[in-house]
């Protein structure tokens, strides 16, 4: 039990009082700068700025910095494989229909004859059947 | 060239077919190969090395990291050629040739439905031409199917939200079994259809007659014909037992009570109004189910089927 | 000398139903669990039974479409959320997996104990489910089918919802244990080799559940409230949901088979009495798979309408995953390699494991390259590969794990005659079962078909009287072991002479396992130099 | 239950000691921290896919929640965060005054976090901006809205639950402290609490600006 109390790490009250008010600040600063249009940058900016403040909130409140490493590698762990989930299901979402789209630069040129004129099949044929409601959502997810 | 394929696979009847059997049978030998090799091996040892003494001990021996090395480097790079090789046909039957022929294939419970850009359709049977590309695009009305020809060696998902697409180029004539692979409920065993494989000249003719009574046919027995085609056996009967939907057995001139409660009699009027828009007025006691024929069926068609129910008195 | 049961063990340190219901001991809880899942086990063989029955003909002989529907999606849904998943890590797990270690109990008792119950929970939720409409989607529940079917969806969910939880906290309470709770001295590449699979089972089970949960839960509101994310009527994607759902049950697969590989590792060491060949790299293996177990969920989507992209990068992860199964398999040849072996009842399991499992991983294979899975996708080749795993492997390693601890956990031995008889009848009839489902899934019969085309006949028919000759192996199987538990002769603590720490306990062990702080002195393979003392061999050898 | 005499009371007869037993329920605590992250994991998946599809119904769409409100909230429970830790710090310590008024302004700024909650969804639900098929607002140009609020309704909702669930275990934790069942030796259940808390602010920290500042 000594060496439990060796371990562990009591953080001066200042550390927690400025980590806290960087978090204020920081939200301050994502709120203010949501204001403005960055375009494209807006999505980096606000997570960006997510990311720092989640990092303080781990680091010191929840006191990874000091503890062993396990816990740091359990809860990288779980980012990654949750990173692992999103993208690779975004190789589906993303890029679907992208065979159409490559037809200028085919695979295996010999293997198949190819396909020279229009590429949007999909939209041609939404009339031939005036039930298919729901078709025009593939549409608009195959023709980026 | 191999003996596997009589045993494991289909005729071959497309273009691909030959390709995906090739890779198969490659994959099948080396299997067999290691296969029959690890098993020998075991069984020796088992035998060789019996146990002999009551203690059992036994030498140390040493780690082998060549040993480990080798077999995980041999395996891998066999299962990469397998992947390249794959990657390769699959790419093949994924890019549509150009000079592809369209049909629109429509799954929906429980049959198969096709629209030519001639105007022809069909219900349960392809008829596409042989030594010619044909490009399906596919889509469902309601759950998702899967369209598969085991004799082409395709197989797509049939969504409900979006079209996907497939195609095959037959290299023979002959009536190819169509199958839905993607559990769709009661009806999903029997969703099956036909590919007729037709030489392109009788192809053109019947593009060109469309549908209608063949020669010499009356207009009931293409009804009848129209009853089985278009899968109407599977929801009515024709010997006044209860299905999904009522019996045609003596159907026509009966009074039925409506879901509304009111009552009317069938007529020509009823029939045709029931298979385009099945939705207007239901027998009581039914489920409303009954997908509407509205584009599949021309009104040759529905004549035939109401002279045909119109014969089938009690 | 004749072994005796030691007067004091955990069966009999406490008595009465309330000494089991409300028991922290991981024996007991491994009990417990035991009765439950081999309850499922039996009523999923029962739906098996009545599948293979119904399929004898492509007419109606025992039930209709609707009826068949139910069955099969029912057979699949026991037996995968409510038998194979927690059977071995709950049972075995539970019993053996502390012991190994050298462990009083398991990090959290209390939390296991809860485990159990909210299985409970969770199987009488399914057999709700059973008796108010019954289930007609396949265990898969893939959208919009599952959203728009009558039957008790909602219950069904709800049912593998919760046994997702019994999951996540087995796993949770291993992983700990499996860190913490180690013998003095005991470092981790002194583990045997079952701990590692338990870990790297514990890995998914925490990693990839909370995932089926969210998943189970969306399908839930999208049939309840309509949320629709899942649904094409309101501008969802089906193909979504297969995502959701395959991420977890792609690694659920590792779940389930990890631990198998396991037990196998044990039986072939001792009943070889030889070191492990290639100790290090078994143990990674175990890690490898669980890791790109998570990479590869997609393979099961080729022909579902997901980006070509994404199916070409699946597939290509895919065979990364058949290297880690190969190492082991050439490693454990490598072990019977000079070794004594000893044919006893649980080494005809380890082997009938090894050949059954090698044709599931070949066929594996077969499925994961891309053009010819375009053509045996939902075909009985799929059915086939996943039974020559699930059973050729899990199943084979399930009952020789139990054949080869029945002795620690209940002091008593069972019938060496009657158990080999078991193995071959179980052995004959797997084969017959399912070997011909192969070449039906080749010519291009789809699964999930109540009715088919009259040139399958004769194969379906030679498919179920295989299931019948397995059914019978497994029938005489629970006669013998139950029989054994009251009426077997004592095993004495060691009969196997195996050297993993569970054996220097006495059969039945006490209740808080050791005497004292267990002390490691040898590591768990090292039959080179060590013959156990406590050990006597009682069964002659084939 | 399991205490024998020779052990303090707290400690559990399978460990050996306690600085054992603590490290076991803090591992097993962040590997349920790691489940917590994978199960809201799946509603990031939803919101990054259907944000991905429909970028521009997702910004109309966003521009209908308050951010002020959202951002008071933020603020909320940043601060509740700060007094959970404070409140550990003070045990530590063995302030165990300080810690039951840090515990007691935890709660009561998660409170606060709720009831602004309450609020914001009883407006949308006057607007008719609901989930799903219960949605009936006009006026948010894009394809399928009703899928933004489906995300927006389903993710701050389990978080809210995740903040009950908080208000439940730490108002045990004050009555707990104020029996002395806590020291600086043992104060595990405080610990735990405290972690979980910070995961709860730590997953709004990016639910705030993924809902009210891009969307």
């Amino acid at each position: 039990m000594k060496d439990d109390a060796a371990q562990r790490h009591i953080l001066p009250l200042n550390l927690y009082l400025a980590v806290g008010s960087g978090l204020l600040v920081l939200t301050v600063i994502t709120v203010a700068v949501a204001q403005m249009d960055f375009g494209q940058m807006n999505l980096l900016i606000a997570m960006g700025i997510a990311v720092v403040k989640a990092t303080l909130v781990a680091m010191f409140f929840m006191h990874l910095k000091y503890d062993n490493r396990i816990y740091m590698l359990v809860f990288v762990g779980s980012l990654l494989f949750l990173g692992v989930f999103i993208i690779f299901t975004m190789f589906d979402t993303l890029r679907r229909g992208d065979i159409y789209e490559e037809i200028a630069e085919p695979y295996q040129k010999e293997a198949v004859i190819y396909r020279t004129a229009e590429t949007g099949t999909a939209s041609s044929h939404a009339a031939a059947d005036s039930s298919h409601n729901a078709a025009e959502t593939e549409t608009e997810t195959s023709d980026h | 060239m191999d003996t596997t394929r009589s045993l494991f696979l289909p005729p071959q009847g497309s273009t691909v077919a030959s390709d995906v059997d090739a890779l198969f049978g490659f994959i099948f030998w080396i299997s067999l190969f290691f296969f029959v090799g690890v098993t020998a091996i075991t069984v020796y040892f088992c035998i060789k090395y019996k146990r002999k003494s009551e203690t059992g001990q036994t030498t140390p021996y040493v780690e082998s990291l060549a040993l480990e090395i080798t077999w995980i480097v041999i395996p891998t790079i066999l299962l990469m050629v397998i992947f390249v090789w794959g990657f390769q046909d699959f790419v093949r039957l994924h890019i549509v040739p150009a000079n592809s022929m369209e049909i629109k294939v429509t799954g929906q419970k429980w049959f198969w439905s096709f629209n030519y850009d001639e105007g022809a359709t069909g219900v349960g049977e392809l008829v596409v031409p042989v030594g010619q590309p044909v490009k399906l695009l596919m889509s469902s009305k309601d759950v998702i199917h899967s369209f598969f020809v085991p004799a082409f060696r395709i197989k797509m998902d049939v969504l409900p939200n979006r079209y996907t697409i497939t195609w095959f180029e037959a290299t023979m004539t002959g009536e190819f079994e169509i199958y839905c692979t993607e559990f769709c409920g009661k009806g999903h065993s029997e969703m099956w259809g036909t590919v007729k494989v037709l030489p392109k000249d009788e192809f053109a003719k019947w593009l060109e007659a469309g549908s209608g009574p063949g020669e010499g046919e009356s207009m009931k027995e293409y009804g009848a014909r129209m009853f089985v085609k278009n899968a109407c056996n599977t929801c009515h009967s024709l010997d006044g037992s209860k299905n999904v939907g009522p019996t045609f057995q003596g159907l026509f001139g009966r009074r039925e009570v409506m879901s509304d409660g009111t009552t009317i009699t069938v007529d020509e009027n009823y029939i045709r109004e029931s298979i385009l828009s099945p939705m207007a007025k239901q027998v009581v006691g039914y489920d409303p189910v009954m997908p509407t024929y509205q584009g599949i069926l021309k009104d040759v068609d529905i004549d035939g089927l109401i002279a045909y129910i119109k014969s089938l008195e009690n | 000398m004749e072994h005796t049961i030691p007067e004091k063990h955990y069966l009999n340190e406490a008595t009465g139903w309330k000494s089991w219901l409300m028991t922290l001991d991981h024996k007991r809880i491994g009990i417990l669990y035991m009765i439950m899942v081999m309850f499922s086990f039996f009523l999923g063989g029962v739906f098996a039974l009545l599948l293979r029955w119904e399929l004898i003909s492509p007419d109606k002989i025992l039930m209709g479409p609707e009826m068949y529907n139910q069955a099969f999606s029912l057979h699949g849904i026991i037996m995968i959320f409510l038998f194979i998943i927690p059977s071995i890590p709950a049972i075995l797990g539970n019993f053996v997996m502390p012991l190994m270690i050298g462990a009083k109990d398991v990090a959290f008792p209390r939390l296991n104990l809860a485990s159990w119950y909210i299985y409970v929970i969770g199987f009488c939720f399914a057999v709700y489910a059973l008796f108010t409409g019954g289930i007609d989607t396949g265990w898969t529940f893939y959208t919009p089918y599952s959203n728009e079917t009558t039957t008790a969806v909602i219950p069904i969910l709800t049912a593998a919802f919760v046994l997702g939880f019994s999951s996540i906290f087995t796993g949770l309470n291993f992983i700990v244990t499996i860190h913490k709770l180690r013998a003095p001295g005991m470092t981790w590449f002194q583990l045997p080799l079952f701990v590692w699979a338990i870990y790297a089972t514990a890995l998914i089970q925490v990693l990839a559940t909370p995932v089926l949960g969210i998943t189970l839960a969306l399908l839930m509101l999208e049939r309840v409230v309509g949320i629709g994310i899942f649904d094409p009527a309101m501008g969802g994607d089906p193909v979504l949901f297969q995502h959701f759902f395959w991420f977890y049950s792609h690694p659920a697969v590792y779940i389930m088979i990890l631990p198998g590989m396991g037990i196998i590792s044990e039986l072939i060491a001792t009943f070889s009495h030889r070191r492990i060949f290639g100790y290090k790299f078994i143990a990674f293996s175990s890690l490898g798979i669980a890791f790109t177990g998570f990479l590869v969920w997609g393979h099961h989507m080729f022909v579902s309408g997901q980006s070509d992209l994404a199916a070409v990068i699946f597939s290509f992860l895919t065979f990364f995953v058949g290297i880690p199964s190969g190492i082991k398999i050439l490693n454990w040849m490598a072990t019977m390699y000079k070794g004594s072996i000893s044919l006893d009842t649980p080494m005809l399991w380890a082997l009938s494991f090894l050949i059954l499992f090698s044709i599931g991983g070949f066929t594996g294979i077969v499925l994961g390259t891309l053009s010819i899975d375009v053509h045996l996708h939902d075909t009985y080749f799929v059915v086939s590969h996943f039974h020559y795993v699930m059973v050729g492997g899990t199943v084979m390693a399930i009952f020789g794990g139990l054949h080869y601890w029945w002795p620690k956990i209940w002091g008593r031995m069972y019938n060496e005659t009657l158990a080999r008889i078991a193995v071959v009848l179980i052995f004959v009839g797997f084969n017959v079962t399912f070997f011909v489902q192969f070449i039906m899934g080749t010519q291009g019969m789809p699964r999930r078909y109540y009715t088919y085309l009259p040139q399958f006949q004769g194969m379906h028919g030679f498919s179920s009287i295989g299931a019948l000759i397995m059914g019978v192996g497994f029938l005489l199987i629970g006669i013998y072991l139950i029989h054994a538990i009251f009426k077997g002769k004592p095993a004495g603590p060691n009969p196997w002479r195996a050297l993993t720490m569970e054996w220097e306990t006495p059969s039945p062990p006490r209740a808080g396992n050791f005497e004292g702080a267990q002390r490691l002195t040898h590591g768990p393979y090292d039959y080179d130099k060590v013959v156990p003392e406590n050990a006597l061999k009682q069964y002659k050898t084939l | 239950m399991n205490q024998t005499t020779a052990h303090p009371a707290h400690l559990q007869h399978h460990f050996t000691d306690a600085h054992q037993q603590a490290e076991s329920a803090k591992l097993g605590l962040w590997i349920f921290l790691l489940t917590e992250v994978l199960l809201f994991g799946g509603l990031f998946c939803f919101y990054a896919i259907y944000r991905s599809w429909n970028p521009d119904m997702f910004h109309n769409a966003h521009a209908f929640l308050n951010v002020w409100m959202g951002a008071t909230n933020t603020v909320v429970l940043i601060v509740s965060s700060l007094t959970m830790a404070l409140a550990i710090r003070s045990m530590q310590l063995g302030r165990r005054k300080h810690t039951i008024v840090f515990l007691s302004g935890t709660v009561f700024l998660a409170c606060v976090f709720m009831v602004i909650k309450y609020f914001e969804y009883s407006h949308k639900i006057h607007l008719g901006q609901l989930p799903g098929k219960w949605y009936f607002f006009e006026g948010i140009a894009g394809t399928n809205p009703h899928i933004f609020f489906s995300a927006y309704f389903l993710m701050t909702g389990l978080h809210g639950f995740h903040v009950l669930g908080g208000i439940a275990v730490i108002t045990w934790l004050i009555i707990k402290t104020s029996r002395g069942s806590f020291s600086p030796e043992y104060y595990t259940p405080i610990e735990m609490t405290g972690l979980y808390w910070h995961l709860v602010d730590l997953i709004w920290i990016f639910l705030f600006p993924l809902f009210y500042l891009i969307g």
